[in-house]
């Protein structure tokens, strides 16, 4: 397992090559990558305040979950913090077992997870440059995705 | 007892941290969030809405009815965002 | 869209960051990898023949139908065929969306219809050197995955 | 007509491509395997689950009822294993 709480970007392909690692039980890998989007050229930059400490943990922790749910050789999931653009790199899991299927619920589980359960919290700042930046608001459709698993 | 503050929380009370001696009838996380909640106008705005704010004792989260008898650090946060 | 049968490797990493592109309308990509296994060691080559042109186009047909069912910004899907060693990469999908839930379906349903639909065949060649190598059989369980979307 | 044969469909026949007239009655893919079924004992062996070989009509899957009246290449082959 792998985790980090980061403000440096990260680098997709290499964080899967190390996973990888040419370990030959490993059939499956995916990846999720989340993206700062512009929605539509309103936005001008994405703020992400986190907890500290408590981020490094919780992210951990359902990782260690998904190790108990699924067979999986390895995980990776770093979370980025500070001010991000559009087109900038937020969130990255990355999961490999020995078959698809594993790795994909893995992933999409870490994905639904780490949403609703790690100390993460959005801030967007308008591009028209005269609105106030805003908290971005949790989505009910989150909790239903994390609930799919329980 | 080390408090802590996270995004619209801590923007309405104005701290990111402090700490605070609570009084002998604020046992659990909810009841806590309620006395908060009386300090001021900032903190009043900021736990209006008591049951959508988060709370981490010790960098777990937990309900509000967890005691905090053994807890050195409370936090206090809206729903996360992350992801 | 892009689709390419080939007896190189392909780099994870560079795919994704190619159907990025940092497009802001992109929120999230998702890859998945599928390697050689080595069964455990029993495993010295996998000899993939696959029916070249007809690969193409299934493939291209296979990517229509995700575009068409996802709300996608792009998708990748990229097949080796010849002889390949335990560790070396087999096949790489990428999907592109605004949003996760469509990114990772998309990846899910077209590994699913590849394993199905796509004109490649297997070979095993095994370690101790005495057995011959033998063909691959088709899993029910593929074709159950497949079914999953219709 | 061309035909193209692939992975142990190929190896039992002997072959990988090759031309052949057919006989007006062979007017189906399945017809058509199961004329291919009776060339020797190779094909025999390549066809004796003639249900389970695919057919593709000039690189298109198609099923046993298929006609062959527009085709000018039949492919087969064993179910996929590719992914």
């Amino acid at each position: 397992m792998r985790i980090a709480v980061q403000l440096e970007p990260f680098d997709v392909g290499a964080e899967i090559d190390a996973l990888h690692a040419r370990n030959p039980a490993i059939g499956a890998v995916v990846s999720f990558t989340g993206y700062c989007r512009d929605e539509g050229g309103a936005l001008a930059a994405l703020e992400l305040e986190h907890f500290p400490g408590m981020a490094e943990q919780a992210l951990a922790e359902i990782a260690e979950e998904a190790n108990d749910r699924w067979p999986l050789q390895g995980a990776t999931v770093i979370h980025r913090h500070g001010k991000l653009a559009p087109g900038d790199p937020i969130v990255l899991v990355v999961t490999a077992s020995a078959h698809r299927r594993a790795a994909f619920d893995a992933a999409d589980f870490l994905m639904d997870y780490l949403k609703t359960r790690a100390p993460f919290w959005k801030k967007e700042h308008p591009s028209d440059g005269t609105s106030e930046a805003r908290w971005v608001n949790a989505k009910a459709a989150d909790d239903e995705d994390a609930g799919r698993w329980s | 007892m080390k408090l802590l503050y996270f995004a619209w929380v801590r923007e309405r009370v104005g701290t990111a941290e402090e700490s605070r001696d609570l009084p002998g009838s604020v046992q659990t996380a909810g009841e806590l969030k309620t006395w908060l909640a009386g300090i001021d106008e900032g903190y009043a705005y900021a736990f209006e809405d008591q049951a959508i704010i988060r709370v981490a004792l010790d960098k777990k989260l937990v309900e509000d009815d967890a005691s905090l008898a053994d807890a050195s650090e409370a936090a206090f946060f809206p729903p996360m965002t992350g992801g």
